[in-house]
């Protein structure tokens, strides 16, 4: 773990003091902020942004980028709810089948990777830039959505299920547990095994990684599946969590994404950055949405003071990077 | 025989890069492969190590046929190459670089980083380069780069290994070393293809040799049956006169002077990379730069021409006056020009026509009625098209489909249309072929006669005899010498390199 | 030209991203298929130029009628005046424009008086005092201020009332129970929360029932939505303002028909009012309508 | 005009015949789509798409983006709407400033040069990569634009301001007209003027520009400052369609303009690309939206329709190109 740490300090260590800075400011000016509740608040919120970053993450360390995340996310766990309160009825053999917590939520996750697969298949495949490959993923993903929810929302989905979005275990929240678990083994592939060098190759020079025998457009299929995949846990997380999916759920969570991997200090060029990087980006944004908040800026204000405030931190950490 | 190609031919849309070459890589040889820019060397060593997976013609490997799907099965068949471009992942370490495609991994799938470090020093050790295993690649000089190349092509235990203008970057010391490095190889056994411009080397080094020429493969023999002067007019395939450089008595007006130029370390507390240097330039003459690699000669063009502004003491003259220069743009301005030494990041623009490259500079005075005019522009390209002899199809051609000798005189055309008064020249012959360098040498006296002021850095000692009237030695970013041509001789200029 | 061709009407609704709307929409197109024609439903995604878009397209397609949720009661004058110079009717359901003779004939939920008649009902849930939130919907939309003008227009009468926190959750579910999380930190101590939609509401109350504040804070919704109803009869949430959406799509259906066939003297103005449905009344309710 | 043309030839053959493809498609299965009538309206609808495209055209060029274009729109569209319907009072000195017209659209057109200029700056001055600055500035302009109108829409903006967006000039619409000219100027500037090719140039090897002597942070901050001007005159003409300014209008434009940039065949990573190619594909996605209503495609399905149909023109585009 240590090991681990010590290999991203590079990258990690300017965004750490935008986060520090911001901080001191939040609690100057709310006392509320630094509790252990807003404390487990701010993390629960975050979890779902740092499993949809964390794919992006991997996407944009080779130079991808993947702005389908958001419906992916409202597609699988639409999905998941669906087959966990309705089934699948098929009229004709009229055959009904009903699906256990479990194999919903297996179902919901490897749709995910599929709808990434397939973004990683146009991507490779046909040279489709990225950007317009997961554009379109995005507004198809979007209306399938509303074609399997008719446009409504699926609710009650039953106890056990909104365990992961609401649940405790071990004093710690189940959401944030499970983006601890994405974080670890994010961390672990980038940093310890031979494919997270390669996505960082492939980031840092294509061409040079493909003549040293690494097989292209095989990492970035495994890559857009990952991202997919994550995107359809955070989706399960949202949909728990609410205990309801939502036709419209992850509407601009893209952005979000790529807001806190940028903040971070991945370059979205490809081949440098860091998952810590990220999600230190993604407890800033998180801070920030809970600090505006607290404070009762009003939302006419909010979004100018956000926007400011991600600047600023991009600003402190690019001052503080000494070569680019 | 290790290896042989028979009949090899490759296209790429419509040109005929390579038309049924043989060639034959025997064992425990160092087999050179000769020719000009654009003859087909790197090609065909592309299809020998699996890069190209399309072509006619046939390789056996000790016999048997082969055919290479992908770079890792050439590789696992006993074949490394160290490319003429530098394949380095630039935010990954020396040892992750060393390592790509072939990490070792422990029992659980993760990688065993500690014997990759331990394997990586040792073979930093043995190419007595002594840099951390862990810098990323992107730190290092060019010619460090090139060096890490050379250590991933000796990992893998290869029958045949590939070099493919192995020493453009490096010079001297490195070069030895790499030379005892390809002798221990020789006795072991393996097939060395060496692709080099430098033919002083290949006459140190191989044994054989085969000429390519706009893709055909010319003759093979063995290196000790033949001269320079034969092998030259294989390679351009008539005889090449070099015309010796005119002793002149450069004028003695002055043009630029640099005086005590410092550059300070962007780390604290580390020495300055450049100290108190200062120099005259005048009108006409040729003032060549010699150093060994990292002594300071790039940064010294840096500092003139604004691309360190912040950290540079001292002042530089032109004619007199003081020059304030904050930026290439304030640079070109007060009428200097820098060629760079690396073509493909500071020179050319990729996708850009050869003639929008070579108009790019002086842009302004291409307008008609406020809008650029395509016949001016054509007459501008087409002067020094013909001017420089630079063999492109038509002005229209996108630069980055040309040889790299070609590249490097539409680049010197971009800025001798800005009608410069000095022009600077970071190694301006680097991995272009003789008939080239002959021909670039040629022009550069020629602007020296029209009264330019040119400064060259080379790490070729005998370019700087081909061209200098005065030289001066930089060693560790101090001046160590400063000689006419006449009283220099090479050793003179080495001990001072090393001083 | 009615003869030729079959009859068609569009149904141009300021957004489904947002289940009311979708349901609106599905039941103006079945009504008007019952009455023999082919519908098309047209998604203006809360942009007044791509509902332009949507009424120039629908006028060159030769539709007869056109059964509307205006985004925006400015913004879409102009494009029910285009069609009206096309001579196509329109007829709003539940937004209003602002032009008194564009449109045919306007069915409209009343925002305004609903949230008046729920802001009296919170304040005699609240006795007249205590600290309320309020979770506005999206800050550019009209009917975010017409339900919130309504229910201050009462509410603010009460002095002993405080409005200790009025941030935005974009008619969201998932936003509204993020926001309400980070307000619960900062006001420990509230009595309600008002929200300007249902979506709203069950967010609202999930972030509640999260910090075990379920039973301490009354939750107030508009709209009438599915999970609103059911939460009312399990007494989580309070109270919410009941909407007719099919009453309108309905009724702006069989008017479009009327006029088709004839008939020209439509009231400018029908209001539809939206009730105040409690755990009282709760029984005669279901989803988006009366039983 | 003739010899413009020829020039980009090479970029733009691809995407017309997917454009071709396109239209052959929709006028089988629909006898409106050729009509007159029905080319106008296809054309006054993506006008204000043309005008931030070409913009975006010329950031992408630079190996920029600019996601603020959309809220720049909204905000410079409520800034002149504003200053037309109510002026500017100034209580402390008892003032009120009314506005001409053109005075108004002057400063919207102005503000929107500013805000652009900003972006330039930022990214210039301090190094932010351009993603993250123009994702402030969506945010910080639409905040903005919220505070300036309060939430509520700006209307009835007097009769001759909706000319812009409504009038017809010599049989042809005023909108049309306005994207014309803006097709023509950028053309021009892209490939007859020096600041044209200094555009091209940075985005194909920034640093060999910079060594020929091109002021980099210069052009940026011309090319920044133009991306906001034609977003603000595509506010403009929203606004004076509508005879109303939107508090919440144009909101995700930036991904329609991405897109035509990109189908029209504009590398995302600059230096190659053409003003052309960027409008055939926003007659693209303009034919598509068109076709999908004519064909009486359902909303859901439309949106998987749009997204697989973006794809497949991509695709073909990418197949008819012979290098890269
Ligand atoms: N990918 C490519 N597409 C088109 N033409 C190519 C390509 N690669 C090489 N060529 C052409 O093939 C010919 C041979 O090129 P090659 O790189 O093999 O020359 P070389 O002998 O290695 O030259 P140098 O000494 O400059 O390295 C040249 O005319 C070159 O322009
Ligand atoms: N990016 C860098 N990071 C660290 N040190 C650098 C960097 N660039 C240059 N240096 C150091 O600056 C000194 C001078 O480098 P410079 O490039 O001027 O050498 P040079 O004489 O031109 O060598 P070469 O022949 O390799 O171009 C060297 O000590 C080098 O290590
Ligand atoms: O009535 C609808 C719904 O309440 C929606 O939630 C917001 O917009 C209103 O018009
Ligand atoms: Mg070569
Ligand atoms: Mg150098």
């Amino acid at each position: 773990m240590n090991l681990i740490i010590q290999k991203e300090k590079l990258y990690k260590l300017q965004s750490l003091i935008a986060l520090f800075v911001l901080c001191i400011i939040i609690s100057i000016l709310s006392d509320k902020f630094l509790t252990v509740a807003n404390g487990w608040n701010v993390l629960r919120q975050i979890s779902v942004n740092i499993c949809i970053s964390v794919g992006m993450t991997l996407v944009v360390l080779t130079a991808g980028i993947d702005l389908s995340v958001g419906s992916v996310l409202a597609l699988c766990g639409a999905i998941t709810a669906g087959l966990l309160k309705n089934g699948i009825e098929l009229p004709l053999q009229n055959l009904f089948i009903g699906f256990t917590l479990l194999g919903a939520i297996i179902i919901g996750l490897v749709f995910g990777g599929a709808l990434g697969f397939f973004n990683g298949w146009v991507i490779t495949r046909f040279k489709v830039p990225p950007f317009v490959a997961t554009l379109a993923m995005l507004t198809m993903a979007r209306g399938l959505t509303m074609l399997w929810t008719k446009g409504f929302p699926i609710s009650n989905l039953g106890s056990n299920f909104d365990y992961i979005g609401t649940g405790w275990f071990i004093g710690v929240p189940v959401p944030v547990w499970i983006s601890i678990f994405v974080i670890i083994i994010a961390m672990v592939l980038t940093t310890k095994t031979p494919l997270g060098r390669y996505i960082y190759a492939i980031g840092g020079n294509e061409n040079a990684a493909r003549l040293s025998g690494i097989k292209i457009h095989k990492i970035k299929l495994i890559v857009y599946t990952l991202a997919g995949g994550l995107a359809a846990l955070g989706g399960l997380m949202v949909t728990a969590r609410l205990d309801s999916a939502q036709p419209n759920a992850g509407t601009g969570y893209e952005l979000d994404a790529i807001a806190a991997v940028v903040i971070g200090g991945t370059s979205l060029s490809g081949g440098r950055g860091s998952i810590l990087g990220t999600v230190l980006g993604a407890i800033i944004i998180g801070v920030l949405n809970n600090g505006l908040v607290l404070l009762n800026v009003s939302p006419f204000w909010q979004q100018v003071v956000k926007g400011m405030v991600i600047l600023l931190a991009v600003i402190i950490d690019r001052a503080n990077a000494k070569n680019d | 025989m290790m290896l042989s190609a028979k009949n090899i031919t490759k296209k790429f849309s419509g040109v005929t890069a390579l038309d049924a070459v043989c060639i034959d890589l025997q064992a425990g040889k160092v087999n050179a492969i000769i020719g000009e820019n654009g003859a087909g060397k790197s090609t065909l060593m592309k299809i020998l190590s699996g890069v190209y997976t399309e072509y006619e013609g046939t390789i056996y490997l000790q016999n048997k046929p082969q055919k290479f799907a992908s770079t890792k099965e050439a590789e696992n068949a006993g074949i490394a190459i160290i490319h003429q471009e530098l394949n380095m992942i630039p935010y990954l370490s020396v040892v992750e670089n060393i390592f790509l495609g072939r990490e070792v991994s422990n029992a659980f799938g993760l990688l065993d980083k500690a014997f990759m470090l331990k394997k990586t020093q040792t073979l930093l050790q043995k190419l007595r380069l002594n840099i951390d295993p862990n810098t990323p690649v992107k730190n290092l000089k060019v010619g460090q780069q090139q060096l890490i190349e050379i250590a991933k092509a000796l990992l893998v235990d290869a029958k045949v290994i590939i070099m493919d203008e192995p020493t453009s970057a490096i010079t001297g010391a490195e070069v030895d070393v790499l030379f005892e490095i390809i002798t221990a190889l020789k006795a072991e056994g393996k097939a060395i293809a060496y692709i080099s411009h430098k033919l002083d080397e290949l006459f140190k080094i191989a044994d054989t040799y085969t000429v390519l020429r706009d893709g055909k493969s010319i003759e093979s023999g063995e290196m000790s049956a033949v001269t320079r002067d034969n092998i030259v007019s294989k390679m351009v395939g008539r005889e090449l006169v070099m015309i010796p450089k005119k002793k002149q008595e450069g004028s003695k007006t002055e043009l630029l002077r640099v005086s005590h130029l410092g550059i300070k370390h962007e780390t604290l507390g580390k020495s300055d990379l450049l100290k108190d240097i200062s120099f005259v330039l005048n009108k006409g003459e040729i003032l060549g730069i010699f150093g060994l690699m990292g002594a300071g000669r790039t940064e010294l063009f840096e500092a003139i021409f604004g691309l360190a502004p912040r950290k540079v003491s001292g002042e530089v003259l032109m004619e007199g006056q003081r020059l304030h220069i904050h930026s290439p743009a304030d640079a070109v301005k007060a009428g200097l020009a820098l060629v760079s030494e690396d073509r493909k990041k500071d020179g050319i623009v990729p996708e850009l026509s050869v003639k929008q490259n070579i108009c790019i500079t002086t842009l302004p005075d291409l307008l008609s009625n406020g809008v650029l005019d395509n016949r001016k522009e054509n007459n501008l390209a087409d002067k020094y098209i013909q001017e420089l002899r630079i063999k492109t199809s038509s002005s229209d051609q996108l630069i980055k489909n040309l040889s790299g000798g070609n590249q490097q005189k539409a680049i010197l055309a971009k800025w001798l249309a800005t009608k410069p008064k000095v022009l600077l020249l970071d190694e301006p012959t680097r991995g272009i072929d003789v008939n080239a360098k002959a021909e670039i040498y040629k022009l550069i006296n020629q602007l020296a006669e029209s009264g330019l002021g040119i400064i060259m850095i080379s790490s070729e000692l005998p370019e700087i005899f081909a061209v200098s009237d005065r030289v001066i030695v930089l060693s560790d970013g101090k001046v160590t010498g400063d000689y006419n041509i006449n009283e220099a001789s090479e050793e003179i200029l080495l001990k001072a390199a090393i001083a | 030209k009615t003869s030729e061709g079959p009859k068609k009407m569009a149904i141009v609704v300021s957004t489904l991203n947002n289940p009311w709307f979708v349901f609106l929409a599905e039941n103006a197109a079945a009504k008007a298929k019952e009455l023999g024609y082919e519908t098309k439903i047209f998604d203006s995604q809360n942009n007044t130029a791509l509902e332009s878009d949507h009424f120039e397209n629908a006028i060159v397609s030769g539709y007869q009628a056109i059964l509307f949720n205006p985004t925006d009661a400015d913004g879409s004058v102009v494009n029910v005046l285009k069609a009206k110079d096309a001579g196509i009717p329109v007829f709003c359901m539940d937004r209003e424009i602002n032009s008194a003779n564009a449109a045919t004939s306007q069915i409209l939920s009343d925002s305004f008086s609903g949230c008046v008649a729920i802001g009296k009902f919170f304040v005699q849930q609240l006795n007249k005092k205590g600290n309320y939130v309020e979770l506005l919907g999206l800050v550019g939309d009209n009917n975010t201020w017409a339900r919130s003008k309504g229910f201050h227009s009462l509410v603010d009468n009460y002095p002993n009332l405080k409005m200790v926190a009025q941030q935005s959750a974009d008619f969201d579910r998932n936003k509204a129970m993020e926001v309400m999380e980070s307000i619960l930190q900062a006001q420990p101590n509230i009595d309600a929360v008002f929200c300007g939609n249902d979506a709203m509401a069950m967010g609202a109350y999930q972030a509640l029932a999260g910090a075990g504040k379920a039973n301490k804070v009354k939750v107030f919704g508009f709209d009438g939505a599915d999970d609103v109803v059911g939460a009312i009869k399990d007494g989580k949430v309070a109270a919410t303002g009941m909407q007719f959406p099919k009453v309108m799509a309905q009724m702006a259906a069989v008017y479009a028909d009327e006029y088709l066939k004839g008939k020209r003297d439509f009231p400018a103005k029908i209001p539809v009012a939206v009730e105040l449905v409690t755990k009282e009344n709760i029984a005669h309710y279901t989803a988006f309508g009366k039983k």
